[in-house]
């Protein structure tokens, strides 16, 4: 394939590293923070070793990395940042300022668990907890499509379309941390794929400009619905870019959500980022022994699968969301979008919500097994409960 | 005071309790060394806070809690502000004779959490706000913070071809802090140890706030072996590039005011970070060096400084 | 699947070891693999793990490694009774240690192989850096890579000043290994 | 005298058998850290003068006052060697093996 240059043995923070210099950012502004660490010290060593031009602001706190993306592009310059857990957190206010702004700001995040307790390990709780704040969400299932969805997010970000801030999700260690096979396109097959940024949302000599104002009463909401009608559009966006990266660059992935299996599946397990890949293992197994089984991917959480999701599932005996994240005191994020978006399927068929692989616990094969297991069981007897600890490692009762 | 009759502080008169140790820093960490000491200092009547960074995920991975006394983690950017709470919290308790410490790391101190730290100062709350020094972000694996010093190669300033190391200088936290009209500033090092607790002896006792940026070497993050902390952080102020210094009653007092520098090369020598330094970027680090000396020789008044115990030159 | 286990300290370069058998195989030889660290800060001296996994197809499943084929173990001083736990019938505990004699029953379901990997590195080094020695005995003994592609991964994944004499380490080791298999 | 104690791990059964949020007791250690050590320190009392520059400059606090002079204790010795090389009068040495 001429549009891929080369094959390389690196990590997902490498690989990250490696999407951004390929997409040419004018500025990047990051604070390191574990397990994203290796993808700013990458693209320092860019930086230095001349291989990528490109401003780069060692910032004080996360808060000013955004901060400082927001400033640049408010000028006109494409903007790259990358952080976790704490600091997603603590650049959250940024992150209302930019999606509000309509900055296509481009950001990575290491998926890593919330303080308290402290802990530096895999799960879902940091992004998901953000699934309000105006930005599209992409989550990766490895090295290869965090390197590509880094190139796919600029273009779905900057379209004038959608002008919205995108966040690439991957998992703290499972994949910022592994190092696997990955292809590296060719910088001119990126730059014929991915156009340089153009937008009048800027400040400029030319046409001089006001930014980020303020709107009284009479005025916000018609902002915020412009905000969220940019995302509803941005499917189309998304599925348009993902074609034309298959086109040029030779890997579709599918769009909003990838199905495994699941044509005629009669339970079916829907999850998203690494796990997704133990699911298919386990899939293949039980199929071997003729159980219909499937695994449905989430690669968008905003915006959400809502059609995708009710074609695929609408003949499943019993439905899992498999999640590493719990809303507490309710169930699981993933899990009350995912019985809203198939609420008005008019099907009855039953769904529960895992929760496992909190703080980095790991989740194996028979862990999801077991989940298959429970699926069969339940679609006869509706449970009362239907939010379940996986692994929880002691008795409750 | 807790100490009724004031017997000179030294080794064989601290109190003999640890309050620190089951730790996992790294060997020969001059963090731990600085946090194990001003806790003997200051006792068991001590709230301490430390924020995200080496000491706190070295002291607090449940169930191994390495505190011997009360201790708590803070937000990254928040300890000075979580200290603040502490102390009025204990205040409005009516709790008597407490010490609220706080230990951050450089970044924690000068890029995070110098907010929190500047509004600490302007409500002189009476708080010990320590900031152990070893030039980056350890914690995370050796990215450079606002006080990594010029020159040095961290993963986030590497040393190649086109470009060697930080590109600029270490913030200038003691002046900056002073700035404020702080009660109690000071600079310290693991290196004179003695001189380091007389300083956590003394903030002990400041009505308002303190300030001491104690300088702790990083085996791993320097590229030094973990048995030469004490002699590097000893080496770094006899050649100048760091000095200890005290602020009080609105006025700077060099605690050591070396007649002759040591080469800076035989501190550079030793360490893996520097290897890379060019005789120019030495001659640029020496001119700095000098010029701030000169500013601070004209500017701080010079006491002599208080005796020295014996083993410290 | 291959799964192999990589014992060290932190900064002895176990996982650096782990990830060129990974590289080896996924560059050079057409295969799969997945190569990651035990996950976690790693301290000087503390105790960490490596872990490799090769395969013929590309390898989804990243739950972590509970039973492996090879064990290796960088340091003598990490040495336990336990060492070998999760190590499948027929594999190998291969260990840098001047003789295997008193490790004879430590090394569960698989046999046990010894190479002195340090005094090898310090001769060519000067530095007791066993991971690259380590990987030589691990292919030699196990054809897991052949010689060829670790040595291409190591031209390829090391800096430039430190690749010849890595690679003169793994040739001998390789050697070494052979002869007393 | 050793003046910590090193509970046996912690095995929790039930969720009681947590603390209710992340609150425990100061000082609970149930690891010691001696496995991270390759070379030991050892005090050679003849030379040891009592000055206790090791006692205070040992970043574990594992070496203790002792009739005049000192003993490190090994539960979290990590040979780091900063003792052995700080000492004035050499009464320290690293030897290669763990107690």
């Amino acid at each position: 394939m001429t549009a891929n240059g080369s094959r390389v043995f690196v990590s997902g923070n490498d690989a990250v590293a490696l999407g951004v210099r390929l997409a040419r950012p004018h500025v990047i502004a990051a604070y390191p923070i574990t397990p994203q660490t290796a993808v700013v010290e990458r693209l320092a060593e860019m930086v230095e070793d001349g291989s990528l031009r490109t401003e780069y602001l060692h910032v004080e706190s996360e808060h000013s990395a955004l901060s400082a993306c927001i400033g640049a592009s408010a000028v006109g310059a494409r903007t790259f940042t990358a952080t976790s857990s704490q600091g997603l957190l603590y650049m959250v206010e940024c992150m209302h300022y930019a999606s509000g702004g309509r900055f296509p700001v481009v950001m990575m995040n290491a998926n890593r668990s919330l303080a308290l307790p402290w802990n530096i390990y895999n799960d879902q709780r940091d992004s998901l907890s953000q699934l309000d704040s105006g930005w599209i969400q992409v989550y990766v299932e490895d090295a290869q499509e965090a390197l590509d969805m880094i190139i796919q997010a600029f273009a779905i970000a900057e379209n004038e379309k959608v002008l919205t801030p995108v966040m690439v999700n991957l998992d703290g260690f499972v994949l910022t941390h592994t190092y696997e096979l990955v292809e590296v396109p060719t910088q001119e097959a990126v730059d014929r794929f991915l156009p340089p940024f153009k937008t009048t949302n800027k400040m400029s000599f030319e046409a001089p400009k006001n930014m980020a104002f303020t709107a009284t009463p009479a005025h916000y909401t018609e902002f915020k619905f412009q905000q969220h009608q940019a995302i509803l559009d941005a499917a189309t966006v998304i599925a348009d870019v993902d074609h034309s990266f298959g086109e040029q660059l030779g890997r579709y992935y599918g769009g909003l959500l990838d199905a495994y299996r699941v044509e005629d599946a009669e339970f079916v397990l829907i999850t998203l980022g690494s796990v997704t890949g133990t699911a298919r293992v386990v899939v293949d197994q039980l199929r071997a022994e003729g159980r219909k089984v499937g695994v449905i991917k989430l690669r968008y959480l905003r915006p959400f699968p809502v059609e995708e999701l009710r074609s695929l599932t609408r003949n499943a005996w019993a439905l899992g969301v498999l999640e590493k994240n719990i809303s507490i005191g309710y169930e699981g994020t993933v899990f009350t979008n995912v019985r809203s978006a198939l609420s008005q399927n008019g099907t009855t068929q039953e769904i529960l919500n895992f929760v496992a692989g909190l703080g980095g616990r790991d989740i194996s094969r028979g862990d999801i097994a077991q989940m298959f297991e429970r699926l069969s069981s339940v679609a006869t007897t509706h449970p009362a409960n239907r939010v379940i600890f996986v692994n929880l490692g002691v008795e409750t009762a | 005071m807790s100490q009724t009759v004031s017997r000179p502080l030294n080794a064989s008169t601290l109190d003999e309790r640890e309050f620190f140790y089951g730790h996992k820093a790294c060997g020969g960490c001059g963090g731990s060394l600085a946090v194990r000491l001003a806790l003997k200092v200051l006792g068991e009547r001590t709230f301490t806070a430390v924020p995200a960074g080496c000491m706190s995920a070295v002291g607090f991975v449940y169930p191994q809690l390495a505190f011997g006394s009360n201790a708590i983690i803070s937000t990254f950017p928040g300890t000075a502000s979580m200290l603040s709470g502490i102390a009025a919290g204990a205040r409005a308790l009516g709790i008597p004779d407490f010490h609220a410490v706080g230990f951050a790391g450089d970044g924690g101190t000068a890029d995070i959490g110098i907010q929190a730290l500047s509004g600490a100062i302007d409500r002189h709350d009476r708080i010990i706000y320590i900031c152990y020094d070893n030039e980056a972000y350890m914690n995370t694996g050796v990215q450079k913070s606002g006080l990594t010093p010029f020159g040095a190669r961290t993963t986030t300033t590497p040393a190649g071809r086109r470009l060697r190391g930080a590109l600029t200088q270490k913030k200038n936290m003691f002046e900056i802090v002073a700035a404020h009209g702080i009660e109690y500033a000071a600079t310290a090092s693991v290196g004179y140890p003695q001189d380091y607790l007389n300083k956590i002896d003394k903030a002990k006792s400041v009505s308002g706030t303190s300030y001491i940026h104690v300088f702790a070497p990083c085996p791993t993050g320097w590229g030094t072996g973990s048995d030469v902390s004490i002699e590097l952080a000893k080496d770094i102020v006899d050649c100048g590039l760091w000095y200890l210094a005290e602020f009080e009653n609105g006025e700077f007092r060099l605690n050591r005011d070396p007649k002759q520098f040591t080469p800076i090369q035989n501190y550079f020598n030793k360490q893996g970070r520097f290897k890379h330094l060019l005789p120019e970027d030495i001659e640029q680090i020496v001119k700095h060096r000098d010029r701030e000396w000169a500013r601070i020789r004209k500017q701080w008044i010079r006491i002599s400084p208080p005796p020295a115990v014996a083993g410290e030159e | 699947m291959i799964e192999v286990r990589w014992h060290g300290r932190g900064g002895q370069g176990a996982f650096t070891a782990a990830r060129l058998l990974g590289a080896a195989a996924a560059l050079f030889e057409n295969r799969h693999a997945l190569a990651f660290p035990s996950f976690g800060p790693e301290r000087r001296g503390a105790p960490v793990l490596g872990f490799t996994k090769i395969d013929d197809h590309k390898i989804t499943d990243r739950s972590a490694v509970t039973e492996c084929d090879y064990v290796v173990v960088l340091d003598e001083t990490l040495m336990s009774p336990k060492i070998a736990v999760g190590l499948r019938a027929g594999g190998k505990l291969i260990v840098n240690a001047a003789s295997p004699a008193p490790y004879r029953d430590w090394a569960g379901a698989g046999d046990l192989l010894a190479l002195d990997a340090t005094s090898l590195a310090l001769r060519i080094i000067g530095r007791p850096i066993a991971n690259t020695a380590m990987l030589g005995a691990l292919i030699a003994w196990t054809g897991l890579v052949r010689l060829e592609s670790a040595l291409r991964g190591i031209e390829e994944e090391m800096p430039q000043r430190l690749a010849a004499k890595n690679v003169e380490v793994l040739r001998q080791a390789f050697a070494i290994a052979g002869e007393n298999s | 005298m050793s003046r910590h104690t090193v509970r046996p791990p912690f095995q929790p059964k039930h969720i009681a058998d947590f603390p209710c949020g992340t609150c425990d007791e100061a000082g609970h250690l149930v690891e010691t850290l001696s496995s991270w050590r390759t070379s030991t320190p050892e005090v050679n009392l003849q030379l040891c003068t009592g000055c206790l520059r090791c006692y205070l400059l040992c970043p574990e606090g594992m070496i203790v006052k002792k009739n005049g002079k000192v003993a490190i204790e090994f539960d979290f010795c990590k040979g780091c060697g900063i003792c052995a090389h700080e000492c004035r009068s050499d009464a320290i040495r690293m030897i290669a093996r763990r107690e």
